[in-house]
């Protein structure tokens, strides 16, 4: 197993800088860390959010720079906290802490990145850390309605991927992620990376084509974040989310969902 | 080179095991614990119903440590089978952990607990962040010693005192020993509060919690070396082994064995062995061939 | 922007003193620290008796603090008008330490060292480390009450009772402030030890002494908040302020003033200068004028 | 003043590799640190040596390689816990911390250090950390007897130092250190460096021709070492041995001895 290194996990104060909905259900917020992080994220690494006043949720990093140390996040109200959160204003101060899990580069230069709703979040991350082209990068994007969609494929070009969109309305594909999967030509691809609700992933695996390798960003409630509670850890899969994830080969993946 | 050491007549192939509270709480939990090369594991302190533990934040990583407040999330003592059991399948020693409010909870918590047939039990006196439990219930010395005598009455096996440091650590720690407790284990987290100076309020849920790790390693020394000196005591030792060093402080302060809780989380999963290893060549360079050798070591005049 | 904060009564022009031990033991040692810009001086804990304190080695570098065991090494109270005589050559307000060994001893104490005019005195019950001393003379509610009583009778000045962290934090403040003591000073340092592996044995000559710095920074948090919360006492927070955020945060908690020892090993002589500066900053980014809006501030709903 | 970086003061265990007698009254020894110091001593810095049983005393780092790990120092026995450490056997455990004081290091290309007695022991530690050469560096040592001189000249040479040796007998100068003192022309010379007892440092001070500049690396009892205790500070002059010092400019020192 991976050794974490003592003190590249830290807590940080941020305060929120802007917050854009960017689909009817997607809204991308950015913070600036007020200490300069001590180490960089790397995708598909994820933070526990604290949110004052709600709860500590794990967010993955969509984004973030060094620079100006700025971090990005793209949320999904889903329940209380990311409704709080998806509606808080410019300025708020906010604390975290990472970054958390591992991170996981594919090697090659050619990659599919399936992802579904707020899936997206860590698939943003990717096309910035790989320094991403339309060539290098297709991402498939999906959700039910094209609501939902929103502005997303003009980010994922924004960060050169090549976006490509499935729903049940006007999209470049009409019909469920799973379906526009498998019509796509995995012949050429060094790599397919999928992160989505545990539905579609669960649904996806026996449509696997495994002439390519495929990742899978999985979810499960996490608590501490850091491999000491043991809440997240995986159905028959002797690993924990959080230190050994959020990323998982296929045969990992199809163990958990055994 | 022999590693193996026995506290409280319960023979561990190291000193090694993990603390309460890390991981132990599940099947799964144990089954990575075991890969880790543990010499025993601990379960999470086992309370009389399930707990879900206080909402997240629950944990702050420090500079030089953690704060916890998971506020004794468990499946409830009703999963002891199931968790003596998995310990077992590895062939490891299976040590309960049990926190209950009062003297009367402790004994139907050990009776359940020694159902499931464990090597011996660690009675949680000292969880500092959870209402009711741990040093509530443990409060006064008359609790402490009805606890003891509660337990120790109806075990067969080893009962051992978990306490957390306070300034008469060495008077509890006879308290417990002196009512049928075998063995102290030294110490639990020290209550701490970390505040977000900007949000400008404290960032762990249930506002303060346990601090562990390096930062209390000190104290955990003082705590081990004072008890064995004015005791002589069977002590097992917690609080900031992070690699071979701390533990052998512990080792050399009195301890029989110590217990890691932080340093899987600071070091990683790799810790028993780099911590072994460590242990190892520090035996050879001091040409000491046993680990009771060390034992103590530090008392000698 | 204002950063005058009263303590029982006493204006300091911004809430950074020193803590008791650090350099104020003799007049080049006030000199060095009314240099570094604190608002007041605290006197090394100043005993019947001069006391020469242990052998070296006093204090241990440790990664994330200190360990000393100084022994309560000072002039004896005999000093104590030069002493105060040198922080008011600076116009700075004068906090005579004082530590006795029993409720007569700090009487006696406290009556030469009103004879001083220092704007306030600091009892030190805490001492961890000197056999007679500190915890030891105040080991007990009773001794407690008595020492309070028996220094606050005479006292025409604000009285200021330095406690160390315990389970019973809340109540040893309480039984102080309702005995006469004006304000309480959390925290002194934690007992702890530090053995040389290859050695074999503890390196503070005293054997353990006393933990500082960072690694006891969150229980100091904690003490204050929960006294502050318990009592809405006047408190001197103390314990691993190294920079404006640990300070704030003892202000947030509660603190109307904070205190620094390792810090000054840890930063330099400029660290109280650098810890305003941030102040400031971080008073101007969060729109607070007042240091007095900070303090508590934490505790808000 | 300074700032004493956080984390650069540490305690490490040592174990004594050699001690070997250099003269009737010095003692070389080298250590192994068992961790790899975190920073580099610099002269004049100085140790805290723990002789486990006796006392923590003050010692100044004599050599270092950052490499294999080695401290040297030199020991002039003069009373119980200096008398035990000469008496120690190679494979002893000890401890240390450090590196204390504050490093200061002449800009220049000629250099004249003058040392009495175990005040040689900083003076090496320069002649290693400076580069020596028999041009570059001169130094003058003294004793009284010329036993008390015995292997240093070599040691001195070694380090790539040109020694000139001043004592009652029969030594490049015959006569008292500052006597020898008093006849080198200064000129050429960019920074005189003094280390040796209190007496040879007061008596000197009048002495002093300060068409150079002149340092003197001054000796007090050194309690914590850190800075905190205040047993280290020095007379009129507002400052602290163990972090100000040990070495001091010409004004400084007056100060001190006034
Ligand atoms: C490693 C990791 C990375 C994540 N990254 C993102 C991200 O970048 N953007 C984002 O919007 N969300 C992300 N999530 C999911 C997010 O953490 C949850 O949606 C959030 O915790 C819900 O909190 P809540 O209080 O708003 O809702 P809750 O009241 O906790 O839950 C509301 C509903 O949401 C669902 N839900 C709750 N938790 C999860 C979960 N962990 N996964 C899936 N569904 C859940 C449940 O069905 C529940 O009924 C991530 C989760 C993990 C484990
Ligand atoms: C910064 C610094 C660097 C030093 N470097 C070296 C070094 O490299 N090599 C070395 O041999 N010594 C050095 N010394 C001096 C050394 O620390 C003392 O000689 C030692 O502490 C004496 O300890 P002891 O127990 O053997 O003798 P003690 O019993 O403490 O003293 C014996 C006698 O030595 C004299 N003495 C004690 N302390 C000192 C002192 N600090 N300075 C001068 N005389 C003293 C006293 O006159 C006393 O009577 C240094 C001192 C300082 C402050
Ligand atoms: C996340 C976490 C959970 C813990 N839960 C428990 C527990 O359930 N019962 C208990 O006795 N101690 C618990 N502890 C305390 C540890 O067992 C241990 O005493 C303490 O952390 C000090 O050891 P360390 O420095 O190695 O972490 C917990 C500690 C942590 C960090
Ligand atoms: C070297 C040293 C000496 C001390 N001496 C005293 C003392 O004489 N009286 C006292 O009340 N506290 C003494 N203390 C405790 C400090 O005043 C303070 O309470 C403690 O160090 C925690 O603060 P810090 O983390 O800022 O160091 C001493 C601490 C140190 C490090
Ligand atoms: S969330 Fe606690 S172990 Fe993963
Ligand atoms: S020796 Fe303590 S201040 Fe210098």
């Amino acid at each position: 197993m991976k050794t974490i290194l003592k003190h590249s996990i830290r807590y940080y104060s941020i305060k929120l800088l802007s917050n854009n909905k960017i689909s009817s259900n997607l809204y991308l917020l950015m913070f600036k860390t007020l200490d300069k992080p001590v180490t960089e994220p790397k995708p598909p690494q994820f933070i526990m959010l604290w949110v004052p006043g709600y709860e500590a949720i794990p967010m993955s990093v969509a984004g973030f720079n060094g620079e100006n140390n700025t971090l990005s996040i793209l949320v999904k109200p889903v329940g209380p906290t990311t409704k709080y959160l998806a509606s808080m204003s410019c300025g708020s101060y906010l604390g975290m802490y990472g970054f958390l899990g591992r991170e996981y580069i594919p090697p090659g230069n050619k990659f599919l990145f399936i992802a579904g709703g707020s899936g997206l979040a860590p698939i943003l991350y990717y096309l910035k850390y790989l320094g991403c082209t339309p060539h290098k990068c297709h991402v498939l994007f999906g959700c039910w309605r094209r609501g939902e969609i929103g502005d997303a494929p003009r980010l994922i070009s924004k960060l050169g991927g090549k976006p490509y969109t499935a729903c049940l309305g006007e999209c470049d594909y009409q019909g469920t992620i799973l379906d526009a999967y498998t019509r796509i030509n995995l012949e050429g691809y060094d790599a397919v990376i999928v992160s989505g609700p545990p539905e579609m992933i669960k649904n996806m695996l026996d449509k696997v084509n495994n002439t390519v390798n495929h990742y899978f960003i999985l979810e499960e409630t996490i608590k501490c974040g850091i491999g000491l509670c043991g809440k997240c850890s995986l159905g028959k899969l002797d690993k924990l989310l959080c230190i050994d994830g959020p990323l998982f080969n296929y045969e990992d993946t199809v163990r958990v969902y055994s | 080179m022999d590693l193996t050491t026995s506290v409280t007549g319960i023979v561990f192939k190291h000193p090694v095991m993990n603390a309460s509270g890390i991981l132990a709480a599940s099947i799964n939990g144990v089954r990575i614990l075991a890969k880790t090369g543990v010499a025993g594991i601990v379960t999470k302190t086992l309370t009389l119903e399930p707990r879900e533990g206080y909402l997240p934040p629950i944990t702050i990583p420090l500079d030089y440590g953690l704060l916890n407040a998971v506020g004794l999330a468990n499946p409830g003592i009703d999963a002891v089978n199931v968790l003596v059991e998995e310990i077992h399948r590895y062939g490891l020693p299976a040590i309960v952990s049990i926190g209950g409010r009062d003297p009367g909870e402790f004994q139907v918590l050990a009776e359940k607990a020694l159902d499931a047939k464990p090597e011996a039990l660690e009675l949680n006196l000292s969880c500092p962040h959870t209402p009711g439990f741990g040093v509530d219930a443990a409060a006064t010395d008359k609790a402490l010693k009805h606890i003891a005598l509660n337990v120790s009455s109806i075990s067969s096996i080893p009962v051992w005192g978990k306490l957390g440091f306070s300034r008469r650590i060495v008077r509890e720690s006879e308290i417990l020993l002196s009512n049928g407790v075998d063995a102290v284990v030294l110490i639990n987290t020290l209550p701490g509060m970390f505040i977000d100076v900007y949000v400008g309020k404290p960032v762990l849920t249930h506002g303060y919690g346990g601090l562990s790790g390096p930062a209390i390693h000190p104290v955990a020394v003082y705590s081990v070396y004072k008890v064995y000196e004015e005791l002589g005591a069977e002590i097992i030792g917690v609080g900031g082994v992070v690699d071979w060093k701390t533990c052998v402080e512990l080792l050399l302060a009195g301890a029989k064995a110590v217990q890691i809780g932080t340093g899987f989380y600071m070091v990683g999963y790799d810790i028993v062995h780099n911590i072994l290893d460590g242990v190892k060549k520090y035996m050879e360079e001091k040409g000491f061939s046993r680990i009771s050798d060390i034992i103590g070591y530090a008392h000698r005049k």
